[in-house]
C-alpha cells in the first residue's frame, strides 16, 4: 500500500525567538503521488533534511501543511501536529541508526514489537524481511559487527517490515564508498518496483536523484527552484543555479539578436545561439549562457575568445578546460571523449555548442569561486 | 651548647629566657585568651617572643607522644591548659617538668604545683542555657522532661576530665539518669565551646558539660545564653601549665610559668567568669559556693578504670 | 615514530659504539616510566604489608571498636543510598539537559558541573546552619512558610537520610558528566528513529536512549559507589551526633588516637582496597565490549525536539547544591554568633577581621596555596609526560603505567592518605610532618584528572602537527616546545585548574597526613567546626569557597565544560 | 631544482614484535624521475600512505632503501636513516595540518625558520608564496579563519617555500568537496608546471591520479601491480585487478579460439573477441573479459545472454545494468550517450564490444560484493 504525500505552504524557524531565528524552510510545495518516489535535491544546508524531519513529525513547521493520503499529518492553521509514533513512516538515516543494544533482528522487529504484532509473526516478518534485503546469516549480531553496505540493508529491513505507506530517507548512502554506493542504490530502485511505497528521499548527489527519482525537486535555501522527472529538469533546468548545480558551466553575455526560433547571444566565449526562449529576456540584455560539459565542442580558432589551459586525460573522457586568458578565473570546463577532441594545450579556440544545448538565463553568473569562501568546518579544535 | 635551666638564681634563669628569645606555648585555651596573655607577657618581657598555638589537650597529648617517642626533643616549652591529668603524670615521673621557681611561686600551696605541674585554672562543669527559652538554669532532675528531647548539648567522653564527669554523674545521680539523658537523644560534640554556641544559636535549650569561659564568650556578643552551678553540685577539672625541662627554651619556659602563676596572670586566665583561680581576691575570676564543687581526684581513675568508663558511655551514646 | 638510531658511515666493520651510545633514550624513558610505576604501587603495597604485619593485635584493635560492625553495614548502606539517588538524579539531569534548545546546552552542561567546585567540607558545615532542626535557617524557614508550630524540625541535619542526602547531591554531578557527555557523543538519530517507528517519547528514553549509552551507566554507577564507599566528610561531621560510623571514620579514629594505631587502620582499609579492586575488574568486563555502543555518527544536539521546561531540573539542582550552604555561611560568617534569624542590623565583617587576625588561620591558607601550587606544577609536569608516554608508546610498560595511575580513583581519600602516610611519611624517606608528604599525596590522588585532560587534549591533536613539523625541519625537541606545547596549553591550564580545585578541597587524606603544625585549609576548617567559633568557621568556609568560585570560573571560561570531560 | 625518487624492495611492518606484524608494504619498487609527476593509485588500506610516510623519514621501514638524488635515506642493510628534519622535504597533508596556533605567515615561515633564514628574506619569501597561492591577504589570519580550499593553499605555500627538490602529496584533496577538488587539482598542475620539483602523490582517487600523473602507480595490498603513464595503464591494464579498480566490468569466459591476432573467448555474456592476448593464455583455459562502462554497447537479441535489469536516466549518459537473470549478482555497469541505447528495461541483449576494448585476464573475476565484506572504520571510538 502506498499513498500520496502533499506539502503545502512548509515553513520552518530554527531558534524559538524570533530575532535570532534561522528560516530553514521557507514556504516549500511538494506533492509526491502514490507510490512515486520524490527526490529532494540540493546543495547542504538547502533544508532538505529539515523538510523530511517535519514529514516525520521530529520536527513542528512553523507554517504549513502536510497531509499523507487522507491524513492530515500537520495543521499550523488547525492545530493539528501528530506526534511521530502515530504517523506510521518508515524511515532511513543517513547514520543508519541502528540501536548499538540490540541484535539485527531485535533491531528489525523493533517497529513489529511496538505496533504489539504477535510474536510468532514477528519472527517470520523480520525472517521474510532479512531474506530481502540478504541478511539473514546476521540475524543474531549487533550492528558493531556489520559492514557499511549490511547495516544500511539491516536499517532498510526495519524500515520497510512495517509496511509503512510512506518510506523517508536521508541521504542514506553517503557513508558509503562510492562502488557499493552505486550497488545499494540499484538495490533501492528494485526494491522500490517490488514494494509498493511511495519515497521522500533526500540527496545532494546528483547521479542518486536521476538513478532513483521519478520526480524530482531541486531546493534552494529553503525553496523549490523546480519540479519534474529527472530528465526535464536535466535537459530544461529551470534557473542558473539548477544548471550549475547540476554541472553545468555558466558564462557572460548579452542578447544581441533572433534569428527565427534562435535567440543569439554575444557571450564572452563568442557568439552563441540557443533555442531556449526564457520569458522577459529581450534584445540588449544581459544574460547567462549555460551548458553542460559533454555539451560544449571546441574548434580551432586563432581568433576564437578562449584558450585552452589544460587538456588532460580523465578515463573515459578528456578532461579541457578553456579560459578566457590563461590566468583568469573563469573558467569553461568541458569533457569530451577523446576521439572527439583535436585541440590542444595553449590553443585559442571558438566553442560549438548546439543551440538545443545552450541554456540562456536573465543575469549574471555565479561562480564556483563566488560559492567557495564558506569556511569548512575543522575537526580540530584548540 | 646544652640547653638547659640556668644556675644562677631566678635572675641567670631571666637573662638566660632572654638570650633564648623566645618561647613555644600550646594551649587549648580559645584564641582570644591566648593572644591576650601573650601580649600581657610580652609587654612585660620584651626580650622574649611567645610563639602560641591553640591545640586542644588531646592532639597535646598525640603530638608529644610523637615526638618523645621517637626521642626528638619536644617542640613546646610550655604547655598552658592540659587537663589530661594522668598523662601529665606520666611525663612528669620522667622528668620532662621543671618546678616552678620564680618569685609567684611563693603565694602558692603546694598541691598545686606539685610535679611542675602548675594549676593554671580551675574549671567547674557548668549548666548553660539559653535565656530566650529558659527563664532559668535547669536543674539535672529538668533535663529529662520532654521539651528537652534532642535539645541537650553534650561533650563527648573522649578527654579524661569528661568520663570522670560522667562517672560521676553516674555514682551521683544513679545509672539510670544517664540512661535517660541517653534517651533524650542528646546532641554530642568535641568541644564545650561548640555546645555553648548551639545554646546560644537556640538550636539547644542546654549543656549540663558547660565551660563558663564559652558563655561568657558568647555572653559578650549579646547572645542569649547565661551558666549556672547545678545545686546539685559539679566537678571541677584543672588545666595545667608546665614547662618542659628538656625543650629549646627551657628558661623562657620558666619565665612564662611564672608570669601564669603571678596575679596578672591569673587574672587574665581567669578573667571575666572564665574560670576559678587558686589565688585568692582575682578580680573577675569564677568564685563557685562553698561546697558546690569537687575537684576530680585522679587517683581514683586510673587507665583500666577511664577505660571501662569509656566502654559505658559509648555504649549509652556512641 | 622514528629511531634515532645516528646515520651511521659506511663502514660497517667499526669499533662498537661507546655504551653511553647505545643505551637508547627510548629504554630511558621506560625505565622512568617503571620508576612511576614503582613510585605509585609503593604506598599500595606498604599498606597490604602493615596490614598483614600484627595481624592479630589489629584484629583485636578492631574487634574492640564498640560498633564495629554497624559501621561496616552502614558503610554499605550509606553507598548504596548514594548510589541510587545520585544515579537516578544524574542519569535524569542528563537527560533533561540532553533535550534542551541547542543554545542552552552548554550553559546548563555548565551549571551542572559547578556543585563539584563546592568545598566538600564547607559544604557540610554549610548545611548544618541550614538544616539544623531548631535554629537551621532553612527550618526556620519552612516553619515560618508553611506556619508550623513546632520550634524544631522539619529536617535534622544530624540524621542518617541527611548524610546520603549531602553526600549524594554532590555525586550527582560526577554521574551527570559521565551521563551526558555520553547523551551528547550518541546518535540523535537513534531516538529519532524509534520514535518514528511507533514509540512513544518516554519508552523511547527507556528502550532506546538509556540502554545505547549503557556503557557510561555502568561507569557511573561504579564510580558512585566508589565514592560512596569512601565517603568521609559528612559522616565525619555530622556522624557523631547521628550516631553514624563508617568504616572510614572508624579508620580516622584509629589513626588519631593515642598512641595512633596505623595496623589496625590499615587492616581495616583492606576490605575497601579489596572492594574498590573488584568494581574496578567488574567494570573493565562490563566494559569489554565497548565497541558495540561506538556511534557512527555524532549528530547529537541537531534533531531532539527540545523541550524548554527541562531547564527547570537542572536549575534547581544547582540551586539547591550551591545557594543553602552558601548563603547560610555568609548569613553566619556575618553575624556575631549563630541564631535561627536574620539580623542585618548586627552584621558585620567581625569575623573575616578575626579569621584574618589569627595566625593559624592565615597560615593555613598560605600553607595551603604553597602545598597546592607546588603539586599543581608537579601534577602538571608529571602528567604531561605521563600523557606523552602512554599516548605514544605501545610498550607493555606503558600500558601497566595508565593501568596503575588510574587506580587512586577507585580508592577512598582515607585510604591512600593512609598509604601515603606509611610509605612516605613514616617510610624511608620520613617525610612525615613536611609539605612534601602533602605534596605527594596530593598528586597521587590528581594527577589522573590532569593526565586524562591532557591524553583527551593529546589525542585531539593529530599527528599530521608533529609531522608537518619534523618534515619541515624542526627536530623532535623543537617540535615538542613549538608545536605540541603550544597546542596544550589550554589542555595543561584546564588540567592545573582542575587540580587545583581537586587538591585544595582535599580532606580524607589531609586529615590523615596533617600534624598540630602543618594544617591545610579543609583540616583548619574541620578543627574550627569542632572546637571553633562558628561565625569564624563560616568566614573560613566563605574563604574556601571563594577560592573554589575563582578557580570554577577560570575553568569554566577558558573552554566551556568541555575541560571537565573526564 | 628537483631530484629523482629511488624506492627498492622496500617493506614496512607495523608492530614490533613478529607473530602480530601488520605487513603493510610488501617489496615495493618505484622510481620517479627528476621533475616527474608520480602518483600512487590504490584503494584504502594498500599501504600508499605508509610508503609516502617512510620517504618523509616518519616511518622506518623494515627492509630496502630510499634514495632521493645522491643522497641515501634509508637503507636498511647499511643501517642508513636520515631523521626526517634532515632531508629537506615537502610534504602535505590531508588534513592540512596547518598549525592552529600560529598565524598563516608563521605556519608558512616555520620552515625557513628552522632552517634559520635570515628575517628579511623570510618576509619576502613567504609573501612572494602567498602571493603565488594567492592568499597576500590572508597572511595575519589563524587557519581556522580560512575556508578548506585556502587551508589546503597555505599548506601548499608552506610545503614550498623551502624549495623541495621532492614533494610528497598523502591525498591532499580529499578533505574538499567535489567542485573544489577540480579547481585545486588544476591548481596543483599548474604549479608543478611553474616550479621544478619531483612530486609524490597518494590518492585513491582515479580522476585525481589521471589528471595529476606523469607516471601512475598501482598498489594493491602492498605491492605495485601495475606502473606507466596513465594513459598507457587505463587501456591496457595489466591485471584484472587494476582494470576492475579503474571502473571496468568483468566477468567470466573461457577461451574457444584464435582469429588472427584475435582472442575469441566465450564468454557467461556471448561470444567477444578481443585484440589483447595476455601471456601463458591458450584454448581451453578459463578466463575473465574486462571492459569499460562506456566501451560496450547493447544490442536486442532474443537469444542474448543478458537482460537488461534497469536502465536510467544519469544525466550526461544513461546508465544501463545488464545481468545474467533478473535477480543475478553479477551485473554489468553500461554507461552509454542516450542516443547510442536503444535498450529497454527487459529486453534480452547481446553485448557489442569492439575488440580493441575487449581485456582477456587468466583467471576468474573478482566482484564488488566479494570485496564488501571489510567492516567499515569508525570514525569515533570511546
Ligand atoms: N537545530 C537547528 N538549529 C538551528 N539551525 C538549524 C538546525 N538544524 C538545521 N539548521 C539550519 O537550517 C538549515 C537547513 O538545514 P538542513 O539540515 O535541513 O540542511 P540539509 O539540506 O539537510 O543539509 P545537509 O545536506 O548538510 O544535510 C541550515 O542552514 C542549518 O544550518
Ligand atoms: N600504525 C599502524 N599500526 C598497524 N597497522 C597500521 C598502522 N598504520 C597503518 N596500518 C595498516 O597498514 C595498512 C596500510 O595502511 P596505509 O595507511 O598505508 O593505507 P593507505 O593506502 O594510505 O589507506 P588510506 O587510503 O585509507 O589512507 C593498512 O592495512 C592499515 O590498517
Ligand atoms: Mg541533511
Ligand atoms: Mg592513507
Amino acid at each position: 500500500m502506498s499513498l500520496p504525500v502533499r506539502i503545502h505552504q512548509l515553513e520552518v524557524a530554527y531558534g524559538g525567538r524570533k530575532q535570532d531565528a534561522v528560516v530553514a524552510v521557507n514556504g516549500v510545495d511538494i506533492e509526491i503521488g502514490s507510490g512515486e518516489f520524490g527526490v529532494l535535491l540540493g546543495p547542504s544546508g538547502c533544508g532538505k533534511s529539515t523538510v523530511l524531519n517535519t514529514i516525520a513529525g521530529l520536527i513542528s513547521p512553523t507554517a504549513g501543511t502536510i497531509t499523507v493520503g487522507d491524513q492530515v499529518f500537520f495543521d499550523k492553521s488547525r492545530d493539528i501536529n501528530l506526534k511521530p509514533e502515530k504517523r506510521g513512516l518508515g524511515m532511513v538515516f543517513q547514520s543508519y541508526a541502528l540501536w548499538p543494544h540490540m541484535t539485527v533482528f531485535d533491531n528489525v522487529a523493533f517497529p513489529l514489537r511496538r505496533r504489539h504484532v504477535k510474536r510468532e509473526q514477528i519472527a517470520s516478518r523480520v525472517g521474510e524481511m532479512l531474506e530481502l534485503v540478504r541478511c539473514q546469516q546476521y540475524a543474531k549480531r549487533y550492528p558493531h559487527e556489520l559492514s557499511g553496505g549490511q547495516q544500511q540493508r539491516i536499517a532498510l529491513a526495519r524500515t520497510l517490515v512495517g509496511k509503512p505507506a510512506v518510506v523517508l530517507f536521508d541521504e542514506p548512502l553517503s557513508n558509503l564508498d562510492a562502488e557499493l554506493r552505486i550497488q545499494l542504490r540499484d538495490e533501492l530502485a528494485l526494491l522500490h518496483s517490488e514494494i509498493a511505497f511511495t519515497a521522500v528521499y533526500v540527496t545532494h548527489d546528483q547521479a542518486e536523484a536521476y538513478g532513483l527519482a521519478s520526480k524530482l525537486f531541486v531546493l534552494r535555501d529553503g525553496r523549490v527552484e523546480q519540479t519534474g522527472p529527472p530528465l526535464n529538469v536535466y535537459h530544461a533546468p529551470a534557473t542558473e543555479y539548477v544548471a550549475s548545480f547540476l554541472g553545468a558551466n555558466s558564462w557572460a553575455g548579452e542578447i544581441v539578436g533572433r534569428e527565427g526560433k534562435r535567440l543569439v547571444v554575444d557571450s564572452e566565449y563568442g557568439i552563441i545561439e540557443s533555442t531556449s526562449d526564457p520569458k522577459g529576456l529581450g534584445v540588449g540584455d544581459t544574460a547567462v549562457v549555460a551548458a553542460y560539459p559533454d555539451r560544449i565542442g571546441l574548434q580551432r580558432d586563432p581568433s576564437g575568445a578562449g584558450v585552452v589551459v589544460s587538456k588532460r586525460f580523465g578515463g573515459a573522457a578528456m578532461e579541457i578546460v578553456v579560459a578566457l586568458g590563461p590566468a583568469n578565473d573563469d573558467r569553461l570546463r568541458i569533457r569530451r571523449a577523446a576521439d572527439l577532441v583535436d585541440v590542444h594545450e595553449g590553443d585559442r579556440v571558438r566553442l560549438v555548442v548546439d543551440p538545443a544545448d545552450a541554456l540562456v538565463y536573465a543575469g549574471r553568473p555565479t561562480h564556483a569561486s563566488d560559492r567557495e569562501h564558506r569556511p569548512v568546518p575543522l575537526d580540530v579544535q584548540s | 651548647s646544652q640547653p638547659g635551666v640556668a644556675a644562677n638564681g631566678w635572675d641567670g634563669i631571666v637573662a638566660a629566657a632572654e638570650k633564648e628569645g623566645s618561647v613555644t606555648v600550646w594551649s587549648s585555651s580559645d584564641q582570644k585568651l591566648i593572644n591576650k596573655i601573650t601580649s600581657a607577657f610580652e609587654s612585660k618581657y620584651r626580650k622574649i617572643k611567645v610563639n602560641s598555638l591553640k591545640m586542644d589537650s588531646t592532639t597535646q597529648q598525640t603530638t608529644l607522644d610523637q615526638q618523645l617517642g621517637a626521642n626528638r626533643p619536644p617542640s613546646v616549652d610550655t604547655i598552658l591548659g592540659n587537663s589530661n591529668y594522668a598523662w601529665l603524670q606520666g611525663l612528669a615521673q620522667k622528668g620532662h617538668f621543671e618546678k616552678p621557681q620564680g618569685p609567684n611561686n611563693a603565694g602558692w600551696d603546694a598541691k598545686y604545683t606539685a610535679d611542675g605541674m602548675v594549676a593554671a585554672t580551675i574549671n567547674p562543669f557548668v549548666m548553660m542555657y539559653n535565656t530566650n527559652k529558659l527563664k532559668s538554669a535547669p536543674t539535672y532532675a529538668d533535663l529529662l522532661k520532654p521539651e528537652f528531647k534532642g535539645k541537650i548539648g553534650l561533650n563527648n567522653a573522649d578527654p579524661a576530665a569528661l568520663k570522670a564527669f560522667y562517672d560521676n554523674w553516674r555514682t551521683q545521680l544513679g545509672e539510670d539518669y544517664v540512661k535517660q539523658i541517653a534517651g533524650q537523644n542528646p546532641q554530642i560534640q568535641s568541644a564545650s565551646a561548640v555546645v555553648a554556641q548551639n545554646v546560644a544559636s537556640g538550636q539547644l535549650l542546654a549543656g549540663p558539660t558547660g565551660n563558663a569561659a564559652s558563655v561568657e564568650l558568647l555572653r559578650a556578643q549579646g547572645a542569649p545564653i547565661d551558666f549556672a552551678i547545678p545545686d546539685e553540685g559539679t566537678m571541677a577539672y584543672v588545666l595545667y601549665a608546665t614547662a618542659f625541662a628538656r625543650s629549646a627554651h627551657p628558661n623562657a619556659a620558666l619565665v612564662f610559668l611564672d608570669f601564669v602563676q603571678s596575679p596578672e596572670g591569673q587574672g587574665i586566665l581567669n578573667t571575666n567568669n572564665s574560670g576559678v583561680s587558686v589565688l585568692p581576691d582575682v578580680e573577675g575570676a569564677l568564685r563557685v559556693p562553698d561546697g558546690k564543687m569537687t575537684l576530680i581526684d585522679w587517683d581514683k581513675y586510673p587507665t583500666d578504670k577511664l577505660q571501662s568508663i569509656d566502654a559505658w558511655w559509648k555504649g549509652l551514646f556512641g | 615514530m622514528t629511531t634515532d638510531a645516528p646515520a651511521a658511515r659506511l663502514d660497517t666493520s667499526r669499533a662498537p659504539r661507546p655504551l653511553w651510545r647505545r643505551v637508547k633514550p627510548k629504554s630511558l624513558v621506560h625505565l622512568l616510566g617503571i620508576v612511576m610505576i614503582a613510585g605509585l604501587v609503593y604506598p599500595l603495597v606498604m599498606l597490604l604489608v602493615r596490614a598483614s604485619g600484627d595481624v592479630r593485635a589489629s584484629w583485636d584493635a578492631i574487634t574492640a571498636i564498640p560498633d564495629l560492625w554497624p559501621s561496616l553495614l552502614n558503610t554499605v548502606w550509606l553507598a548504596l543510598g548514594c548510589v541510587i539517588v545520585a544515579v537516578i538524579l544524574g542519569v535524569l539531569l542528563a537527560m533533561c539537559v540532553a533535550n534542551l534548545p541547542r543554545r542552552w546546552y552548554n550553559t546548563a552542561q555548565l551549571l551542572c558541573t559547578l556543585p563539584l567546585f563546592m568545598p566538600p567540607i564547607a559544604a557540610v558545615s554549610g548545611w548544618v546552619f541550614v538544616a539544623s532542626s531548631a535554629v537551621g535557617y532553612g527550618n526556620v524557614l519552612l516553619r515560618t512558610l508553611l506556619g508550623i508550630e513546632s520550634d524544631s524540625g522539619p529536617f535534622n541535619v544530624y540524621s542518617l537520610p541527611w548524610i546520603v542526602f549531602i553526600t549524594a547531591l554532590y555525586l550527582v554531578s560526577y554521574v551527570f558528566l559521565f551521563v551526558s557527555t555520553a547523551l551528547r557523543e550518541s546518535d540523535a538519530t537513534l531516538e529519532l528513529s524509534a520514535r518514528v517507528f511507533g514509540s512513544s517519547w518516554f519508552m523511547t528514553q527507556i528502550r532506546v536512549v538509556l540502554p545505547s549509552i549503557r556503557p557510561a551507566l555502568y561507569y557511573s554507577i561504579g564510580i558512585a559507589l566508589l565514592l560512596g564507599l569512601g565517603q568521609f566528610t559528612a559522616p565525619l561531621l555530622l556522624g557523631a551526633t547521628a550516631r553514624v560510623d563508617v568504616i572510614t571514620t572508624e579508620m580516622y579514629r584509629l589513626t588519631s588516637a593515642s598512641p595512633p594505631n596505623y595496623d589496625a587502620a590499615t587492616l581495616l582499609s583492606v576490605p575497601l582496597l579489596a572492594v574498590a579492586m573488584i568494581i574496578v575488574a567488574v567494570q573493565r568486563r562490563s566494559l569489554g565490549n565497548l565497541r558495540r555502543y561506538t556511534s557512527v555518527s555524532r549528530g547529537a544536539m541537531r534533531a531532539r525536539t527540545p523541550r524548554r521546561w527541562l531547564i527547570v531540573p537542572p536549575i534547581v539542582y544547582v540551586v539547591l547544591a550551591i545557594v543553602p550552604p552558601t548563603a547560610s555561611l555568609i548569613l553566619v560568617s556575618l553575624s556575631p554568633y549563630w541564631t535561627g534569624s536574620v539580623d542585618f542590623s548586627n552584621m558585620s565583617l567581625r569575623s573575616y577581621q578575626e579569621v584574618l587576625a589569627t595566625p593559624q588561620y592565615v597560615d593555613s591558607i598560605t600553607t595551603t596555596l604553597e602545598i597546592v601550587l607546588l603539586s599543581v606544577i608537579g601534577g602538571i609536569v608529571l602528567s604531561t609526560a605521563v600523557a606523552l608516554y602512554i599516548t605514544r608508546s605501545r610498550s607493555f610498560v606503558a600500558r601497566l603505567l595508565e593501568f596503575t595511575i588510574n587506580l587512586p580513583i577507585a580508592m577512598p581519600g582515607i585510604v591512600i592518605g593512609l598509604g601515603i602516610l606509611i610509605s612516605y611519611g613514616l617510610g624511608f624517606l620520613d617525610l612525615y610532618g613536611s609539605q612534601t608528604v602533602f605534596v605527594i599525596a596530593y598528586i597521587y590522588l590528581y594527577m589522573i584528572f590532569g593526565t586524562r585532560m591532557i591524553v583527551s587534549g593529546l589525542t585531539r591533536l593529530p599527528d599530521s602537527y608533529d609531522h608537518a613539523a619534523r618534515v619541515a625541519g624542526a627536530g623532535a625537541v623543537s617540535t615538542f616546545l613549538r608545536i605540541k606545547l603550544p597546542l596544550l596549553r589550554n589542555s595543561m591550564t584546564s588540567a592545573g585548574m582542575l587540580m587545583l580545585v581537586l587538591m585544595s578541597h582535599e580532606f580524607a587524606a589531609s586529615m590523615i597526613l596533617r600534624t598540630s603544625f602543618l594544617q591545610v585549609l579543609s583540616t583548619k576548617l574541620f578543627d574550627a567546626f569542632n572546637y571553633g567559633i562558628y561565625p569564624d568557621v563560616a568566614a573560613l568556609a566563605v574563604i574556601m569557597v571563594a577560592i573554589s568560585a575563582i578557580c570554577a570560573v577560570v575553568i569554566l571560561s577558558t573552554r566551556g565544560g568541555r575541560n571537565l570531560e573526564i
